[in-house]
């Protein structure tokens, strides 16, 4: 009631809207499809054939600090976003539901805290997964005097209105991780992506495995983009090197039906000779699954998270670990007030996206950090490590 | 006196009466059939061993599950309870062996608590046991991810994941026997014993007519706590299981309580409480279980699966809902 | 028998609305204290978009939990419109009506679906509504892998930005539709019908209520609200998201808006007024941890003793009513 | 009355009906003339209720036909019934607590104006109605939930006659009522009359038959086996023709003053919210009948001896130690056991079987204590003792009649070796026989050395059946009268000299 009375006496008579001007939005070009089915609708050739690009492209930048390195570099001009320390920055999360975003966030505030003397507040929106909710926030944060903005959104088509609305706003917008479907953001920032990963981890499980062995991909869930296109490059991978792929299941992330999948399907085949995941949270389930049914664990991909590092090492394990670094969580704060001082930034600024092999692997396998800790955090210098990540 | 005639009522049928574990023995022998026939070798001994092993935990939740529901409640907090359980075990035992058996020990005291509170709010303040265990799930699925920072910390001793992912190896004719297995079948037949002593009888008493327990002596609030309690418990030692299956993870508990309720709905027993067996609950959960395992085998789609699950679930439901309701 | 017994039967002013204002007011303070503003316009407007669709289903929830049932399928319902009616739209203005005539349609079938289960098959709601979710589920799951379609941008210009002062049109699309329910409660034949199927249905139909009827039209319109809710999100997300409702948790905290708002989960007693006392709590709770930049679960953790104190203190004064 | 009638309001020619195959009504053939009150009588289990629904349409029959002034009609559920103008009134009432007294009165057939509800018409209608049959107290605004019994009833007929009924049902009506209000049926009955108004008159109490029907049909085993006029029978003809028995012997002999005992037990200057200054001796072997209308704290003081809702004043002493009797348990471990009117609420579990709910109070109370094995044959031999009948121990009691749900619920008790006996209302609803059946039970628990303590409404059963009567009124105790008493000491007792209402 109070509440009620309240709007009604706040309401004005102007009309007003925070309605963004109409936006293009992206097309796809599916690829036809094969005993993989059909080629998701996340399937952009134009970008798939730049990623792939990417992965040996010669980055620019201090080779110790990948976070701050660029692929490809257009530098964009920011001097009208020009203005005097310290900052508030801002920053809408899409979630912080998994230990991937935690570990991320983590570093995002560690390096806040390494920059402490510029920044004179920062404040953090969670968003807990909800579009609808993300939205309200970036709304909400326009009114509180931010200096820039910082957006991971949830869904990239959905968070496009908003993130609109912010640029129009007039303040600088910092997206990264997820895109979206502006171009009106000072910079957005990602890893190479997707088409990466998966490319990487399927054409490493068709080499190494036996010719025209049986496959088993797992996927966490359908229809998250970043989840997507790892899935539609592994799959034109497949599709390549004629790879029988016998199934594809999404697990929910949950360990204990990954195991009965994979249990499952060892069952229904006899044997599985290669498995492709598009997440590594499972993968120590889906190796247990092979281990307790008696069995050779084929080739496959996991990520750098450390549990997985960890079994690989320890039980030999022919396998490989893409990465979608938790370092790119520093670079939006590095890049925002790169920003505020008026300083060039690169649009898109793309991040090198570091493959862990068998050669590489005791570099980034620390026994000391706790099992879920993504080794690729880029953390190790920043204040309180590591302490802060366990 | 002499004249009242004995009236044959509509009851010297035969045992198919709402409530009994027939109509799931049916579903669960249609399932195996088809099973058979696309993967023979799984009713092998060994394979169909670890299937129950690694069913062990779902078939405890519904059967903790039962004894809320017959006593005419829900409990929803067990998925989370689940999850709890797994990341503070992982979290206190950090891998060392030497705290295996204090923290198991410790798993069972928290799932007691959990399940003490559960009863009590429902009990003694009158909430609606749907809306206590909905909030419980909240808060402990909140406090859970701020107690480890969002992210599950430390990790299990072999000797905890023991449980749940090692067997007996070697025994004549059936191979190996998980633990797990073991663990099931002893808690079975102590929740079936339990169900025919007094305290089960008494407790489908309480969720047929509350009222009339109490003027009958039941102290039903107390009744409906153990049950709640013996939720606790069970979800306790599923979690045991299930962390020791397949190791820690936010995942390890989540959407088990609605699991676990639709087992226990598929295996007869009425909610509202007061009808059902705790077998038929067990029963429930097998058949689900055998369920996803077969569309495994037939291969079909993964996107698909809850399209399958939820038309046998509405079928099942719906064809004993009517054949019961025939009167 | 005493004066006092036959006092007219006055429903008391919802104790969520008590609530309400004090979590505002603390809420005020506190964030003051903290340096920030409540009540500025951005804070308020984010605020009402969020009651706002969460309140579109609550109310349909409303409906059907006074009538003794449960919906635990709308989160899918919600996703389900958005994309039927962002893609019949598919960008354009033109097929803006037949596109929401679409989706409502199709959310009133899931609706009927639901009633029939619940009535001609007798299964429990609980699990009548829980089965439906997951054949939904599933076909979302199977046909759709992200966003698809695109909203008419006239109806994210209206629906999903446009507002009066702070006030968003969709925060006014969810007076009218709490309105038109708290009318169909009190002033229809089918409100009367639905509150007495809900605290008896047994009475009910020895009155001449035709239960079934009734249920699978509160069902169905409950499916309409969250219809409803879908394509206020469609309006306000600028396409079809085939998992918004379950990532939302509109399902559970429609019926914990629901309860929180005085309405009993058996059925019988409450109405629309206190439900949408119950979504603004939640979402006063949520913009003031949100100025505080509350952990998210600590908010959860909130939130699950707020649910479960408010139906306690429900619960206390129905039994010092009864003693 | 009796009259060359009219034209049949009601026909009912060769109704049958099976529920899974057992027979329930077998060619029952009834008509029902315009303003005429036609009785239906026959133990429970006769198959009234079955007939009754059928008439009213909550069944459909298997054969035979329903003729309404004339014409056949089917009716495929209540409303279909309502619409052509047949109502009923449910021995439990149809209300809903929670809603007012004209939202009960019209639910289902609102008045509507443009497709809306219209509520001043609605409490407009309702208060004339209430007028019509002289309740003007009764505020048509007023929750249901905080009318008294009596006044919940008339809520009940108004909602009948709201329908401009034809043809009326009155399923066991004065079952809720006390004496004074039954006063009160009978005019509404005549004024009904006078409207033309047909009634089927279902009733276990011969007096109101006798008194108000012009006609009387039997029902025994689905079978009508007479229909007669009321001026030329009898009430022993009556129970002759339902269980083909003599009245003389309904009530056992009761106890010579040697048989008593001590004094049992002893409330002195007790009281709670509904009860003030009880006095009370209860002596073993001794049948203590307690009389008084509705509401007047009757089942108030059973409640608070068994612990349901204690005394907050005063002293109990029990073989002259005092206890406190806080709740069921601690009144069952003194010895005291609990037989509730409220049979279908409080007294069964439904869906059990026979020996789990003859088992219910032992399992709960003293499960330590004694055997299970040993404790199962007890209960075993009870429910033989007491000839419950019709079904194995195994059988959901719910199938069972009330009587022989009646016998279970005290079979529970008997388990316990109670010394105290607490009955409320303990025939209520049941059958001749089996009512025969209890009232010897009753009288050997009490030769056996029980102390009995019996609540009736049946005037003729408390007096045939108790040692000494205290009667209640407005939570007192009114005055205590000898066996010898007439029902008119204990009607002037209960009402006292001013009458006042119940509530």
């Amino acid at each position: 009631m109070a509440a009620l009375a309240a709007v009604t006496l706040l309401s004005l008579a102007a009309c007003a809207t925070d309605e963004p001007a109409a936006s293009p939005s992206g097309s796809a070009s599916a690829a036809a499809g094969s005993g993989t089915g059909d080629q998701s609708k996340f399937f952009v050739q134009a970008d798939y054939d730049a990623e792939l690009g990417l992965l040996d492209a010669a980055a620019t930048g201090p080779a110790d600090k990948p976070w701050e390195q660029v692929l490809n570099p257009t530098m964009v001009d920011t001097a009208k976003f020009k203005k005097n320390g310290p900052h508030k920055i801002c920053f809408s999360n899409a979630a912080l539901n998994n230990p991937w975003r935690q570990v991320g966030f983590k570093t995002m505030q560690a390096e806040v805290e390494a920059q402490k003397s510029r920044i004179k507040e920062f404040v953090h929106v969670d968003a807990e997964g909800k579009d609808q909710k993300q939205i309200a926030d970036i709304n909400d944060l326009l009114g509180k005097g931010c200096d820039a903005l910082i957006v991971s959104p949830n869904t990239t088509a959905t968070l496009t209105p908003a993130v609109e609305a912010a640029c129009q706003a007039g303040l600088p917008v910092v997206v990264f991780d997820r895109g979206v479907n502006t171009k009106c953001p000072v910079t957005f920032i990602n890893p190479i992506g997707g088409y990466g990963f998966g490319h990487v981890g399927a054409e490493f499980v068709s080499q190494k495995m036996k010719p025209g062995g049986k496959v088993l991909a797992l996927r966490i869930l359908p229809g998250v983009d970043v989840l997507e296109t790892r899935w539609s490059a592994a799959k034109v991978a497949f599709d390549k090197a004629k790879v029988d792929v016998v199934g594809v299941e999404f697990t929910d992330g949950d360990p204990a039906k990954t195991k009965k999948i994979v249990d499952d399907y060892i069952q229904r085949y006899g044997t599985i000779d290669g498995v492709w995941m598009d997440a590594g949270a499972v993968a120590v389930a889906a190796v247990e699954a092979f281990q307790d049914a008696g069995k050779r664990v084929p080739p496959m991909n996991g990520e750098d998270q450390l549990d997985f590092l960890k079994i690989w090492k320890d039980k030999n394990l022919t396998a490989i670990a893409p990465t979608y670094p938790t370092y790119q969580w520093r670079t939006p704060i590095i890049a925002a007030l790169r920003i505020l001082d008026g300083e060039q930034v690169s649009n898109p600024w793309k991040l090198p996206q570091p493959t862990i092999t068998q050669d590489n692997l005791d570099r980034y396998l620390d026994p000391n950090m706790p099992p879920l800790h993504y080794a690729m955090c880029g953390c190790t210098d920043l204040p309180g490590y590591p302490q802060r990540w366990k | 006196m002499q004249t009242v005639q004995p009236r044959s009522l509509p009851l010297r049928l035969p045992r198919v009466r709402p409530g009994g574990v027939l109509p799931i023995l049916a579903i669960l022998a249609v399932l195996l059939v088809l099973v058979a026939i696309r993967q023979p070798d799984f009713l092998a001994p060994s394979s169909l061993m670890s299937f129950l092993g690694r069913s062990a935990p779902i078939i405890l939740l519904a059967a903790g599950q039962y004894f809320v529901i017959v006593s005419g409640e829900f409990d929803l907090s067990v998925g989370s309870l689940v999850t709890a359980q797994v990341v503070v075990a992982a979290r206190l035992i950090d891998g060392d062996p030497a705290r295996t058996w204090p923290v198991v020990l410790l798993l069972l005291a928290f799932g007691a608590v959990v399940g003490l509170v559960n009863g009590l709010i429902t009990t003694r303040l009158r909430v609606p046991s749907f809306i206590t265990t909905l909030g419980m799930f909240l808060i402990l699925v909140g406090a859970v991810y701020l107690w480890s920072d969002g992210a599950p910390k430390g990790q299990l001793s072999e000797e905890f994941r023991r449980f749940g992912r090692r067997a007996v190896e070697d025994v004549p004719l059936l191979g190996r026997v998980p633990y797990a297995l073991m663990v099931l079948v002893v808690l079975a037949v102590a929740a079936v014993l339990l169900m025919r002593s007094d305290f089960g009888r008494t407790l489908v008493a309480v969720g047929d007519n509350p009222r009339t327990a109490e003027l009958s002596g039941v102290r039903v609030w107390r009744t409906r706590t153990i049950a709640f309690i013996l939720s606790g418990l069970a979800a306790a030692v599923a979690a045991i299981l299930l962390g020791g299956y397949s190791g820690v993870s936010f995942q390890a508990g989540a959407g088990l309580e609605f699991g676990a309720i639709t087992a226990v709905v598929l295996g007869g027993v009425a909610l509202g409480g007061g009808r059902g067996a705790v077998v038929g609950a067990m029963l429930g959960a097998l058949t689900l279980e055998l369920l996803f395992a077969l569309m495994n085998f037939y291969g079909v789609s993964g996107a698909l699966r809850s399209t399958v699950q939820g038309a046998i679930i509405l079928l099942a439901v719906a064809v004993s809902a009517t054949r019961s309701s025939s009167r | 028998m005493s004066a006092l017994s036959l006092l007219p039967a006055r429903r008391p002013v919802p104790g969520v609305f008590v609530a309400l204002t004090l979590t505002l007011v603390i809420g005020w303070l506190v964030v003051l204290v903290d340096g920030g503003q409540l009540f500025n316009q951005s804070t308020t407007v984010s605020l009402l978009h969020v009651a706002a669709g969460l309140g579109l289903v609550a109310v349909g929830q409303t409906l059907v939990i006074l009538g003794g049932s449960l919906d635990l399928s709308v989160a899918y319902v919600i996703s389900l419109s958005t994309l039927v009616a962002a893609e019949t739209m598919n960008g354009s203005d033109g097929a803006l009506m037949p596109a929401i005539g679409l989706a409502l349609a199709v959310s009133a079938a899931v609706g009927l679906l639901n009633g029939l289960l619940v009535t001609k098959f007798r299964v429990n709601a609980f699990i009548a509504t829980l089965g439906v979710g997951l054949l939904l589920k599933g076909y979302l799951d199977s046909g759709y892998d992200g966003p698809a379609g695109t909203t008419s941008p006239t109806l994210v210009q209206t629906l999903g930005y446009q507002r009066i002062g702070p006030v968003p049109l969709s925060f006014l699309l969810l007076v009218a539709v709490t309105g038109a329910a708290w009318f169909a409660l009190s002033r229809t034949r089918f409100g009367h019908h639905l509150v007495a199927v809900g605290g008896d249905p047994e009475v009910a139909r020895l009155s001449g209520v035709r239960n079934d009827r009734v249920l699978v039209t509160a069902h169905v319109l409950c499916s309409l609200c969250a219809g409803l809710a879908g394509i206020y999100l469609a309006s306000r997300l600028g396409s079809g998201a085939p998992r918004v409702g379950t990532e939302g948790l509109y399902d559970l905290e429609s019926i914990a808006a629901v309860v929180i708002g005085g309405t009993a989960l058996a059925g019988g007693r409450g109405g629309v007024i206190g439900t949408v006392g119950g979504v603004l709590l939640l979402a006063s709770i949520d913009a003031i941890f949100n100025q505080l930049e509350v952990d998210a679960f600590f908010k959860q953790v909130i939130r699950g003793v707020i649910i479960i104190a408010a139906v306690a203190v429900y619960a206390r004064r129905a039994m010092r009513k009864a003693a | 009355m009796s009259d060359p009638r009219p034209a049949p309001l009601l026909t009912l020619r060769g109704i049958g009906k099976s529920f899974l195959g057992v027979r329930v009504l077998d060619g029952v053939d009834l008509d029902v003339a315009p303003g005429e009150v036609h009785a239906v009588v026959g133990e429970n289990g006769a198959g009234k209720s079955t007939l009754m629904k059928i008439v009213s349409g909550g069944y459909a029959p298997d054969g035979g036909t329903v003729e309404l002034a004339g014409e056949p009609r089917v009716f495929r559920g209540p409303r279909d019934a309502q619409r052509a103008g047949i109502g009923i009134i449910h021995q439990e009432f149809n209300l809903l607590p929670g809603r007012t007294v004209a939202e009960n009165v019209y639910l289902g057939h609102e008045p509507v104006r443009r497709g809306f509800v219209d509520r001043r018409e609605m409490l407009d209608r309702t208060a004339r109605l209430l007028a019509s049959i002289g309740e003007t107290a009764l505020p048509a605004d007023a929750r249901v939930g905080r009318l008294g019994v009596a006044q919940q009833q008339v809520v009940e007929i108004a909602k009948a006659l709201a329908l401009d009924a034809r043809l009326l049902i009155m399923d066991e009506p004065t079952a809720a009522l006390a004496d004074h209000e039954v006063e009160l049926l009978y005019g509404l009955v005549r004024r009904l009359q006078e409207r033309g108004i047909g009634l089927l008159y279902v009733s276990h109490r011969l007096t109101e038959v006798f008194d108000l029907s012009s006609r009387i049909t039997v029902l025994k085993d689905g079978r009508r086996v007479t229909t007669v006029d009321t001026a030329t029978t009898t009430a022993d003809e009556l129970v002759r023709h339902m269980v083909g028995r003599e009245l003389s012997s309904y009530y056992p002999e009761r106890a010579a003053p040697e048989d008593l005992g001590p004094v049992r037990l002893t409330v002195r200057d007790a009281g709670n919210r509904k009860l003030r200054d009880v006095d009370l001796q209860l002596r073993a072997g001794e049948v203590l009948g307690i009389g008084g209308l509705q509401g007047s704290g009757r089942s108030a003081l059973a409640r608070a001896l068994f612990g349901v809702s204690p005394f907050t004043t005063g002293d109990v002493t029990l073989d002259g130690r005092p206890v406190r009797l806080r709740s069921p348990r601690t009144a069952m471990r003194a010895g005291i056991a609990y037989v509730t009117e409220d049979r279908k609420g409080e007294g069964i579990v439904p869906r059990q079987s026979v020996l789990d709910n003859a088992l219910l109070a032992s399992r709960a109370v003293f499960a330590a204590r004694s055997g299970r094995a040993a404790r199962t044959v007890r209960v075993r031999e009870l429910l033989a003792a007491v000839e419950v009948r019709g079904a194995g121990d195994d059988q959901e009691i719910r199938f069972l009649s009330g009587g022989n749900q009646q016998k279970v619920v005290l079979a529970r008790w008997l388990a316990l070796n109670p010394r105290i006996l607490l009955f409320d209302e303990p025939t209520r609803g049941i059958d001749v026989g089996a009512k025969s059946a209890i009232h010897d039970l009753v009288r050997r628990l009490a030769r056996d050395g029980a102390a009995v303590l019996m609540i009736s409404s049946d005037l003729p059963e408390l007096l045939g059946m108790s040692d000494r009567i205290v009667v209640m009124r407005d939570g007192r105790i009114a005055g205590e009268l000898p066996a010898s008493a007439s029902e008119e000491d204990v009607v002037a007792l209960a009402v006292g000299t001013v009458r006042e209402a119940a509530a």
